[in-house]
């Protein structure tokens, strides 16, 4: 038996309110083991544990149980505390009266209190059965990776870039920009998009600490926090990049023409393409889909044309590993298609009933229309139009459950670029709720509003479709209480900002976790929302959740700190509570080994002297590096020589011995 | 106290519950945050995983006098270690059979998944769990009477 | 208009939700008054509340006057509403469950709609079928228009789509055996 | 193939002609169609505003003496189908339901056997090639909007049928026949149900909706597979034409009728002298009966 000091906390009165912690520090003190037992208001704060590092040396404590609030919160707290009076910081135990005891049973306080000194045994059980644990220590490698190349893996790449440490870009499609790049104004400053946007993308691909891996997907991630081991495919481009020098003859040349997915197929593009003008790195890919030469061995215009023999047919997809220490996700988001669901707007049938993205084309200066409003169907000036918001957003029907957030403010923002570009023409808003909070956002909806005369239509539309050449759009004004309709020449749907489709098997390749609508979560909502629960991986961007550029910079910028927080030592301390094999009784069976998530468990081969002789056998061991401490091997064990140590078979064992009581 | 003493007085069942760290002991921590009530008789030993709970540790509360226990982890699918609780959801199902086999009411070992989020739903199960094996009384099963 | 206090309209209806709620087996609540329904509605015109307006009165204990209101008798089923909601509210058999409180309380804005519905289903008690030149000429004089219509029947007549004979079931007493069932069993509460 | 046939009240009277069509299309692919013995009334709407339990127990009579033929259940009725189908569902997912509806009809039902639309039969597991191969007097010239309303489609969690808001069934046998289907808005708006007899004012104005917006993208005909649409657009156009100031001349069939066109039958033999718009006039414009009958040497 070990010397126990047992610590209540009254955390206030919440806890003291409920429990009575006099007796439970009473009934603590007639336990088996325990030395000295006291309560304190506060045990977190200093006094309180000056508390406890005075009653470890007057009374040689030898382990410590904190009854107070969940580990969860204040476990590093105390072991902190314990380690400042000589003791193995993992020699504390805590039981959690707070969460588990006064808050849930507040009216029956008798129940509670027992509860609480049952609590209090369970701990003493426990601490009484554990072994000092030593952190380890691993190298850091100092690269971090950023998957996503729009504004949020930009603005992270370059801090953390300018913290002096080496990043990559991982992206997808053949420049870096994202949706920002798309968009022709941000609101409520008005400014353009692509003049913030661009200087940036140009600032983060010359930085010389910056790697650009454009037209590249990402295959495998292993390795762990500090020494991650990624896997890169960098697709087949069919232009060598150290030739090319964009001068882009090649695409003015190349006979086929595309719907452009830049432009949602509003415009065209040629089949070596740079998607758009101001792309980063300025220079072309063949779309292997379409190109005649690639297709059919026809063509070759590119080719011939080519100053610098840049184009190289033969080009093949290539995998690179690298290692990095830190990975941060910036994945983005895109439009919810709504042209499988909403039947009743047309399946996308109806030429001139677009979405908010495909708006932004038409009314940017390098889209296909050069910025003149014009609709798809047949070219004409609109003079009506509708802008319906929440299609799939706030329903759970069909699409989003959740507000996506952005919408009510870009709905705005087309109204008043349609009324500036055609000052004749009436906007209709039909919005469930207008919503915008933000530094000066209400004031922009306001003079969306009275300035410039959007009529905002309380209600959602029921049907969309085609009545010669207009659209009529069906509603109600709840405002009104009347069933209405309008006649458009332009429907513009705001629709849902969805996870981007492949989100989920991208974090599962990375290995964290993502909610039921595929975006990313974060370690914690409130005070953790930049990591996530796998060490080393960082979340910026609209990938966790939709937000605006604001506040995607923000969280690029936070995430880059943290990865300079972590790079800012050479080695990192590795968590002790891993498993461990006892060899005397490992028979080398290996079926801990396929259990294992990390691959953290090998066979290795040991000798021993069994009667004088000596023998080799295989004994499962454990990669302190790469075990997480999750513990289903010991389970798995059929001879009981793995356990894991801080929640040790003897320890869970000693807490259900107690528990039972 | 002996059998006869614990029902003379008024009887409680004792409920062991094994909760996940980052899910469904997380969720009982937000029932707090939240102040959902239940009824005080479940006991929660914190598990990194429900993947490291073994089998053997459900006897042994049941040997020592538990009327009930839960196992609770995160959802199949979102375990924070990946897998852990898919390996839990077959050796649970596997070993409930078991125990079914020697004569616990199936209600006396439960396995639910309670994520972070799920504050009402971790409360609701100890509710429902504690009336159920109330209606049902103490265990005398497997118990250690030495 | 005098304002209404709400506080006590919702306890003094909570009777209404609470009954149309059971009836209908859908809660009120769930509505989000986004008005796709009213949006869509092919008979919105001819009412005096549009559906969404009808489930805005029951959450807000306004009950009484979503039972007088004629909506929910002009309502034609069409199932629009329930097609489109965001919310999944199975907003007509919220309309069906106001229009039987309101025939019990004998408030019927709709009598044509009443009358036709009860005949017909008169119809089916007698004959087990519906004798529908019996219900047409029955409706139009019962609801004292007994010359409407009356240029469409010689053709129908005459082309065989209508007789004075009923068709019925074998045996006719079964269909009233079922009929008294069922009324039997709604008033026990099992429906 | 065989199924329970379900022809329901108004294909005894004024939905004739679609039960004429139905039965010589059918035999016509070798679709035996067993009228169930002693049927009685779905109930229609009456009966589910009135009573739910009702709504339920009507349509379970009849399921229950399908289910004695060992049958799935063709209904060429949309109003029929859906009340059916509505009731086989309840039964089939609720075993109280189930229990209570087996005391009220006094009979076993246990909801095991299918209850489909004609149109589903006709269409979809006939399919669509083998009503091509069979045509011999393509429907060209005419430009139909084919009708489904309400009942056919929704609530689309209960019915299962084609999509709810814009169902391709009858268009794609359209084109099968020959015809040219159009691209129209208000396949699936309501054409009032029982309104136009009830409440004029209300239904009226629907129908005459629906008929304009089919004219003005180019329709000359209507397609449908409810005998209560077919009324309303046909027997009603008139006075929906006096609200227009149009006397649209639209002529209204049953998809069977089309299909007993294409195939071969005869205007009487499919009952096309029994509608209020005379459809002889364009079929007659289009030569639609020009080309031989060549069924019969065919069969």
């Amino acid at each position: 038996m070990k010397r126990v000091g047992v610590f209540v906390c009254h955390c206030g009165s919440n806890i003291a309110s409920v429990v009575d912690v006099k007796r439970v520090a009473e009934a603590a003190n007639k336990m088996q083991g325990v030395a000295f037992a006291t309560d304190y208001q506060y045990m977190c704060s200093e006094p309180g544990q000056d508390v406890i590092i005075k009653a470890i040396k007057e009374h040689r404590l030898e382990r410590v149980v904190v009854a107070a609030c969940s580990p969860r919160l204040h476990e590093p707290t105390f072991r902190k505390t314990i380690e400042k009076a000589g003791l193995n910081p993992y020699f504390v135990e805590m039981a959690n009266l707070r969460e588990h005891c006064s808050w849930v049973h507040s009216k029956d306080k008798e129940g509670a209190t027992l509860k609480a000194i049952d609590l209090v045994r369970k701990a003493v059980s426990k601490v009484n059965k554990t072994f000092p644990l030593f952190p380890g220590e691993i190298p850091v490698e100092k690269r971090c990776l950023i998957i996503g190349g729009g504004i949020a893996g930009i603005q992270a790449a370059i801090d953390v870039a300018d913290q002096g440490y080496e990043v990559v870009i991982l992206e997808r499609e053949a420049t870096i920009g994202g949706k920002m790049a798309i968009l022709d104004k941000t609101f409520p400053t008005m400014d353009c998009s692509a003049c913030i946007c661009t200087p940036k993308m140009v600032d983060a691909a010359q930085h010389p600490n910056v790697k650009l891996y454009t037209w590249s997907e990402l295959e495998s991630v292993g390795g762990y926090v500090g020494n991650f081991e990624v896997t890169i495919r960098k697709k087949a481009r069919y232009v060598d990049l150290g030739k090319c020098t964009g001068c882009g003859i090649c695409e003015t040349k190349c006979p086929k023409k595309v719907p452009s997915e830049f432009d949602f197929g509003l415009g065209q593009r040629p089949c070596i393409y740079k998607p758009f003008p101001q792309a980063v790195p300025n220079k072309p890919v063949i779309d292997a889909k379409n190109c005649r030469k690639l297709l059919e061995n026809k063509c070759g215009v590119c080719a011939k044309v080519c100053p610098t023999n840049a184009i190289n047919y033969e080009d093949k997809d290539e995998l690179v590993t690298e290692k990095f220490g830190a990975i941060i996700m910036a994945t983005g988001y895109e439009l919810y298609d709504w042209t499988k669901d909403f039947g009743e707007y047309g399946y996308g049938k109806y030429p001139d009933v677009i979405m908010g993205l495909q708006f932004e084309r038409l009314v940017n200066a390098s889209g296909p229309t050069m910025g003149k409003i014009k609709r798809p169907s047949d070219g004409k000036v609109p003079k009506n139009i509708v802008i319906v918001k929440c299609v799939g957003s706030r329903s759970t029907e069909k699409g989003k459950s959740y507000c996506s957030k952005f919408c009510c403010m870009y709905t705005a923002k087309h109204a008043t670029q349609i009324l500036e570009k055609i000052p004749d023409a009436n906007v209709y808003i039909f919005y469930m709720d207008v919503r915008t909070p933000g530094k000066m956002y209400d004031e922009f909806y306001m003079r969306t509003k009275e300035g410039y005369g959007a009529i905002y239509l309380k209600g959602q539309v029921s049907k969309i479709y085609q009545e010669g050449e207009s659209l009529v759009v069906k509603g109600e004004d709840i405002l009104a209480g009347k069933p209405i309709q309008v006649k458009a020449d332009m429907v513009i749907l705001a629709t849902a900002a969805a996870s981007v489709y492949d989100a989920p098997e991208v974090a599962q390749k990375v290995g964290f976790s993502y909610d039921k609508d595929g975006f990313f979560t974060e370690a914690h909502p409130k005070l953790r929302p930049v990591e996530t629960n796998t060490a080393g991986v960082y979340l910026a961007g609209c990938c966790q959740g939709p937000k605006d550029i604001p506040e995607t910079v923000s969280q690029a910028t936070a995430a880059a700190a943290k990865v300079g927080s972590l790079f800012s030592k050479d080695k990192m301390a590795t968590n002790p509570m891993i498993s461990e094999v006892n060899e005397k009784l490992c028979s080398g069976c290996g079926l801990c080994i396929p259990v294992c998530p990390y691959k953290a468990i090998e066979l290795k081969t040991i000798t021993e002297r069994v009667h004088g002789g000596q023998v080799q056998r295989q004994v499962a061991s454990v990669n302190a590096g790469l075990c997480q401490g999750c513990g289903p091997c010991t389970v798995a064990c059929r001879s009981g020589a793995i356990n894991l140590k801080g929640f040790t078979n003897q320890q869970i064992l000693a807490e259900v011995d107690t528990a039972c009581l | 106290m002996s059998v006869e003493q614990i029902q003379q007085a008024e009887w409680t069942p004792k409920i062991v519950g094994f909760c996940c760290n980052w899910c469904s002991y997380a969720g009982a921590d937000l029932a707090g945050t939240s102040r959902f009530q239940y009824p005080s008789n479940i006991r929660i030993i914190r598990v990194p995983c429900s993947g490291r709970v073994n089998p053997h540790m459900v006897i042994r509360a049941f040997q020592k006098g538990a009327d009930g226990v839960l196992v609770a982890g995160c959802h199949p699918g979102d375990c924070h270690y990946s897998t852990g609780n898919y390996y839990a959801r077959r050796r649970m199902l596997l070993f409930k059979r078991l125990l079914e086999y020697v004569g616990i009411e199936p209600e006396r070992f439960q396995v639910r998944w309670i994520s972070g989020s799920e504050g009402q739903k971790f409360a609701e199960t100890a509710q429902k769990l504690t009336e159920q094996i109330k209606a049902l009384g103490p265990n005398r099963k497997l118990r250690d009477v030495r | 208009m005098k304002e209404q206090d709400i506080s006590v309209q919702l306890s003094e209806n909570q009777h209404i939700k609470t009954e149309v709620e059971e009836l209908s087996g859908e809660q009120v609540k769930k509505c989000y008054q986004c008005g796709k329904c009213t949006a869509g509605c092919p008979v919105a015109f001819a009412m005096d509340n549009p559906p969404r307006k009808v489930i805005r009165l029951l959450q807000i204990g306004c009950g009484q006057e979503a039972l007088k209101s004629n909506s929910v008798w002009v309502c034609a089923t069409c199932e629009t509403c329930y097609a489109r909601c965001p919310r999944g509210v199975d907003i007509p058999r919220i309309m069906e469950a106001v229009r039987k409180l309101a025939k019990k309380q004998g408030i019927i804005p709709e009598k044509n709609v009443n009358l036709f519905s009860d005949l017909f289903l008169k119809s089916v008690e007698n004959n087990g079928r519906v004798h529908e030149m019996g219900l047409i000429v029955g409706f139009n004089m019962m609801s004292l228009q007994p010359f409407k219509d009356a240029l469409l029947a010689p053709k129908l007549f005459f082309n065989g789509k209508i007789s004075p004979i009923p068709h019925k079931i074998k045996n006719p007493g079964e269909m009233k055996r079922l009929f008294a069932k069922v009324r039997e069993k709604e008033k026990g509460g099992e429906a | 193939m065989k199924y329970a046939y379900y022809p329901g009240c108004s294909l005894e009277s004024t939905g004739m002609e679609y039960n004429l069509s139905a039965k010589a299309v059918a035999k016509h692919f070798g679709v035996q169609l067993e009228e169930i013995d002693d049927w009685n009334c779905c109930g229609a709407s009456a009966a589910h505003s009135t009573s739910h339990l009702l709504s339920i127990a009507l349509p379970a009579r009849t399921l229950a003496l399908a289910e004695r033929q060992g049958l799935d259940v063709a209904v060429p009725c949309a109003a029929c189908f859906n009340r059916m189908k509505g009731a086989q569902i309840e039964v089939r997912e609720s075993p109280k339901m189930r229990d209570t509806i087996q005391e009220v009809i006094d009979m076993e039902y246990t909801a095991q056997y299918e209850v489909k639309a004609l149109l589903d039969v006709l269409v979809n597991e006939l399919g669509i090639g083998r009503i091509k191969e069979a045509v011999t007097r393509p429907i060209s010239g005419l430009k139909v909007a084919a009708y489904y309303g309400c009942l056919l489609v929704r609530p689309p969690k209960t019915m299962c049928f084609d999509d709810p808001e814009d169902p391709q069934t009858m268009d794609k046998l359209v084109e099968a026949l020959g015809g040219e289907a159009v691209n129209w808005s208000y396949k699936v708006e309501c054409c009032g149900a029982g309104h136009s007899t009830m409440k004029p004012s209300v239904g009226i104005p629907m129908i005459k909706d629906i008929i304009k917006n089919a004219k003005l993208n180019g329709a000359n005909c209507f397609i449908t597979a409810c005998p209560l649409c077919f009324l309303n657009l046909d027997m009603r156009q008139a006075a929906a034409g006096e609200l227009a100031k149009d006397s649209f001349q639209m002529p209204v069939f049953y998809f069977t009728q089309l299909m007993g066109m294409a195939i071969g039958y005869s205007p009487k033999e499919l009952g096309l002298n029994k509608h209020f718009v005379d459809p002889m006039k364009l079929l007659n414009d289009k030569e639609i009966f020009r080309h031989p009958d060549t069924r019969r040497e065919k069969a």
